[in-house]
């Protein structure tokens, strides 16, 4: 070993001090000029002052340092009022079936069935439909975003914890398949459709919404098991736009672009316990 | 072996890998010089609009809500856009913008994080719920380019794309509400 | 050794295993999303799919990998025994459950989110729990390789810790402050709303938190490479060190500048304001300057060993070197792989120019070739190179390995080149599916199936990669004992502690980490911004 | 090598690869850097010219963001 080497302590200290001063000196390069040179200039270019320009740089103030902000417009109608706030999805997770089977089977029996299978071709099965979904198409009719002569009324009287006790009670009837069918029944053509879509019209695949579990829009409905001509009515009325309470016309848009036979094809397909 | 000829190769060594350390340094100074200069004179940024917006409830009112989604433009003659990205598509579907003009971009989402841009230029930004995506641009050519969504919202994500439709400014004539849509084709 | 070969095999072999299937299911998502595989999976397979190759490669090959390597650089660069084996086992065995645990739901279709957490789409809660598992276990070799360094330093005072761990320990540092950020998103955010605890998550915070873990990572699974081309590629060339100092620094400005740099993942995303992202732009600048000074190091290391064996002139050295050595070889080709993904790098930090490719082919493009290219290829070297030691055979030839290193940088270069020039056109990430009847994507249609050619030739690459190490396995051959580590031209005699250690490092990282990200992510607690549903896919 | 010197990558040196012979060490040294100096320089020039290039001819025409 080299006697004269000197003690690490000793010639540590530049390497302390340097590095120091190199890290910091980075920084605050980066500071004056991200922070406070180009919002400035830019600002100053478009009549933004100096405050506001390097507010918005460090993301305080809304808005680019660069531009003037847009004005907002004037509030329209919603097509629906549900919102999903923590504390309605927290009202829906706590639900309890046991509550929603007295209304159930005070009220609702008469068309959609004890166990969720509907009485008639008008009336959808909600056998194993997700709560949320049933708890959003409930509310739509309580605010009129959806209208139905039967419906209106009673989800009127309904209030928002019984809306949800129903839907949980539905959502916890098993579905029973009584409709069953093997994919070699199906067109494949429409089951194309289904696990696909179609990129040419931008038609996404119905199972990535439709499917339990595939993470679409929270409010979507499951779809097997569902009686066909209220689903073949639904997709007619969406693509006609008379049913307009799906937000922002996600099923608007697609229903316009199906052709009836793919509508019928469809509903058929969904008639079956298909997941 | 002694220490000495070692100890020349030590500081010959440490002096050409400072010399290198300096060459390292004109690269970095390349690259951060042509970002700050375009950035103080032709006011290039990333889109860093820090403007919260709830996702819960953008289609109750507001500019985000259904009715007022699309391209407007205002008394001072300036082009907005405002769209939604929303599991699986974008609303409106089609976008109007007029060429070599200032256009304004707003997206926001009501659902899961979706991200855009438009193929053929420098529009690109993160749609994240909470917020509103701005961006500022110019288009230079004219035509119909894509507006896929680029990043993964879910199953459906593949088929989520617009269009936008970029019009010779002549062409590009607001109706009385200041509103420009797609032209049919 | 002796007991050590085990655990490191182990190691190794889970890493490999995955990869080896991460391969095959890249493969097939490229397949599906060319022309030729139109009609073929669904969303939910080719999801499920990403899901799998991105976690297989991203979190098993390399951390399972780094885990074995460091034990083998603990205990034959430090020349001690490993001390708490039984630990290591037990990070080992909570590494493989967690795999396990992950996997799972990904193949149930109950975590097809990728790779990256991103809520509120959310997937199983097993996934999360499983990864948590993982990085637990990583966390327990981190804390043997600082044991490990810490009783060699004792036993050694004054001495300067030999570099291959020097480079370990840095990863090991890094490691942990990389997954802090990671770990707070997990636990804070998104296993509550994936256990169902909450219904809403806070998305611009999640981001936050992710590219906090988002660029460091890839510096974490870049060292190992990195230790290979500072202590065992200047040796396998027949040369030395040109400078154990710059080994040294470029540890550490990774551990600094890999750091405080994530938001550049953010450039395009709106939380967060212009100067915070300039102020990382900048600091991601400075973070070429490890990559370049080894670039420069390991060179003029080459030089000296292509110069000792008679190569002349500026250019002469080169050809002299022995290629057909697989270290040698692999370093030579990782570094032009290395060079294209550093540019494809350079456009994607250029703050508003991010705007051009971000999540577009050039992004996959460039992380492909940094992971794949430079780190990957030099974990095969660095597996040819110890195998002999591990196994106690010998590679019957030396052809079969080059062939499988030259076919990697083929399909590399194949597979990527095509998609730069995509991203630039702007073809973007992560879809099942492009529709090939538009007018502007049908143009890219044949370029899409020359990178699956690339992706085809890499499959290859990765079979004959596990085939001639199970062929050593069982090879006749007794290995020659060798040496592995290289000298430096100067050996250092006594360094400065900030060259011996980390503590000024350690907090120099904590004052960046604090300006860089400070404000950041205390604006959403400042004002809380709006949260969004949880999306469960499960 | 003497046993004095500590081996810059490992602690044993058995686990040393190295049968550099100290004179033509020293010989090859005088000329060393130069050659990494070109490969590596050219490789930085190459970058920045790239980038360059790219952010003035393709970024640039495509319309200013911001």
């Amino acid at each position: 070993m080299a006697p004269s080497a000197p003690d690490p302590d000793v010639l540590d200290r530049p390497w302390r001090i340097w590095a120091t001063i190199a890290v910091f000196g980075i920084v605050l390069s980066g500071i004056l000029l991200g922070v406070l040179i180009i919002p400035v200039v830019q600002g100053h270019r478009e009549g933004i002052d100096a405050y506001t320009a390097i507010c918005r740089a460090l993301g305080i103030l809304p808005g680019s340092p660069a531009r003037q902000q847009v004005p907002d417009r004037t509030p329209p109608t919603p097509v629906s009022q549900v919102v999903w706030t923590p504390h309605l999805l927290q009202i829906l997770a706590d639900a309890n079936p046991e509550r929603g089977r007295a209304k159930v089977q005070e009220v609702c029996v008469a068309c959609h069935g004890e166990q969720g299978v509907s009485v008639a071709p008008e009336y959808p099965n909600l056998a194993g439909q997700s709560g949320a979904a049933i708890y959003k198409q409930l509310s739509d009719y309580r605010s009129g975003s959806r209208a139905n002569p039967l419906m209106t009324g009673i989800a009127k009287a309904l209030d928002e914890a019984t809306l949800a006790d129903v839907a949980a009670y539905y959502a916890a009837q098993p579905m029973r398949n009584p409709n069953p069918a093997t994919l070699a029944d199906a067109p494949a053509s429409i089951v194309h459709l289904v696990e696909l879509g179609d990129p040419s019209r931008n038609i996404p695949p119905c199972a990535a919404c439709h499917r339990a579990g595939a993470g679409g829009p929270i409010e979507t409905p499951v779809l097997a098991e569902q009686v066909k001509e209220y689903l073949v009515l639904q997709l007619k009325m969406y693509a006609a736009g008379e049913r307009r309470n799906d937000v922002y016309g996600r099923m608007r848009t697609i229903a316009a672009k199906l052709s009836p036979s793919e509508i019928d094809g469809l509903a058929t397909y969904y008639r079956a316990g298909f997941r | 072996m002694t220490d000495q000829p070692a100890a020349t190769h030590e500081r010959r060594i440490l002096g050409t890998e400072l010399l290198w350390a300096f060459g390292v340094g004109v690269l970095v100074a390349a690259v951060l010089g042509m970002i700050v200069f375009t950035a103080l004179t032709i006011d290039i940024n990333p889109p860093s609009n820090v403007e919260r917006i709830d996702p819960k409830t953008l289609h109750l009112s507001g500019e985000f809500a259904e009715q007022n989604l699309g391209t407007t433009v205002g008394a001072d003659g300036r082009v907005t856009v405002r769209a939604i990205a929303t599991q699986f598509m974008f609303v409106p579907h089609c976008i109007a913008v007029p060429q070599e003009r200032l256009v304004t971009l707003r997206f926001t989402t009501p659902d899961v994080i979706h991200g855009l841009l438009i193929t053929g230029t420098n529009v690109n930004t993160m749609v994240v719920p909470g917020f509103v995506a701005q961006v500022y641009t110019t288009f230079t050519r004219t035509g119909d380019l894509l507006m896929p969504c680029h990043e993964y919202c879910g199953l459906g994500h593949s088929d989520m794309w617009a269009t936008v439709q970029v019009m010779p400014d002549s062409d590009f004539k607001p109706d009385r509400d200041g509103r420009v849509s797609c032209a049919q084709r | 050794m002796r007991n050590a070969e085990r655990l490191c095999l182990a190691h190794f072999w889970v890493a490999f295993a995955a990869f080896l299937a991460a391969a095959f299911l890249g493969v097939w998502q490229m397949w599906v999303r060319s022309p030729l595989g139109a009609d073929i999976g669904t969303p939910g397979q080719y999801f499920a799919s990403v899901t799998a190759h991105g976690v297989s490669m991203a979190y098993v090959l390399t951390t399972l990998f780094i885990m074995g390597f460091g034990y083998f650089v603990a205990v034959t660069a430090l020349n001690r025994p490993l001390p708490g084996k039984p630990w290591a086992w037990a990070a080992f065995w909570m590494a493989v459950i967690g795999v396990v645990m992950a996997l799972v739901p990904i193949v149930l279709g109950q975590a097809s989110v990728l790779y990256t957490f991103y809520p509120p789409l959310t997937a199983s809660p097993w996934f999360y729990l499983g990864l948590v598992l993982v990085v637990a276990g990583s966390w327990i070799w981190c804390v043997l390789m600082l044991v490990a360094m810490r009783g060699w330093k004792r036993e050694n005072p004054g001495q300067p810790v030999p570099l291959a761990m020097f480079g370990t320990v840095a990863n090991a540092l890094l490691w942990l402050w990389t997954t802090a950020g990671v770990a707070a998103e997990l636990l804070f955010q998104v296993i509550p709303a994936s256990l169902g605890l909450v219904q809403t998550v806070d998305a611009g915070l999640a981001r936050t938190l992710f590219s906090w873990t988002l660029h460091a990572i890839v510096y974490f699974w870049l060292i190992p490479a990195y230790i290979a081309f500072y202590t065992i590629v200047p040796g396998a060339a027949g040369g030395r060190l040109y400078s154990d100092t710059m080994g040294r620094l470029t540890f550490i400005l990774f551990l600094l500048y890999s750091l405080p740099v994530g938001m550049h993942h953010l450039l395009m995303d709106p939380e967060h304001g212009n100067g915070w992202k300039f102020i990382q732009v900048l600091l991601t600048a400075f973070v070429a300057a490890p990559t370049l000074l080894t670039i420069f190091t390991i060179t003029a290391s080459l030089e000296i060993a292509g110069r000792l064996r008679g190569g002349r002139g500026v250019f002469g050295w080169i050809a002299a070197l022995p290629w057909e050595r697989p270290a040698v070889l692999a370093t030579g080709l990782a570094f032009v792989m290395l060079g294209f993904g550093g540019f494809g790098g350079l456009i994607n930090m250029a703050y508003g120019m991010n705007a051009l490719v971000h999540n577009t082919s050039w992004v996959t493009a460039h992380f492909h070739l940094i992971f794949g290219g430079s780190a990957v290829i030099m974990y095969f070297a660095i597996a040819y190179e110890i195998w002999p030691r591990l196994t106690g055979r010998e590679h019957a030839s030396l052809a079969t390995l080059r062939l499988q290193l030259w076919l990697w940088f083929i399909g590399m270069m194949v597979m990527t080149l095509p998609w730069h020039w995509l991203g630039l056109q702007g073809q973007w990430r992560r879809v099942a599916n492009f529709n090939y009847a538009d007018p502007i994507i049908a143009g890219w249609g044949p370029l899409v199936i020359v990178s699956l050619a690339g992706g085809l030739v890499l499959l290859a690459s990765a079979l004959l990669f596990v085939r001639n190490l199970t062929v050593l396995h069982n090879s006749p051959l007794p290995a020659v004992q060798r040496p592995l580590y290289s000298l430096a031209v100067d050996p250092p005699r006594r360094v400065p502690a900030a060259l011996n250690g980390f503590g000024l490092w350690n907090a120099l990282v904590l004052a960046l980490m604090l300006l860089a990200y400070g404000y950041p992510i205390a604006q959403f607690i400042i004002t809380p911004s709006p949260t969004a549903m949880v999306h469960r896919t499960y | 090598m003497s046993d004095t010197d500590h081996p810059s990558a490992a602690a044993s040196p058995s686990d040393i690869a190295d049968d550099v012979d100290e004179a033509a060490l020293a010989r090859v040294l005088r000329v060393v850097p130069l050659g990494a100096a070109v490969v590596a320089g050219t490789t930085v020039a190459l970058l920045v010219i790239g980038y360059l290039a790219i952010y003035l001819l393709i970024f640039l025409p495509r319309g200013a963001v911001g």
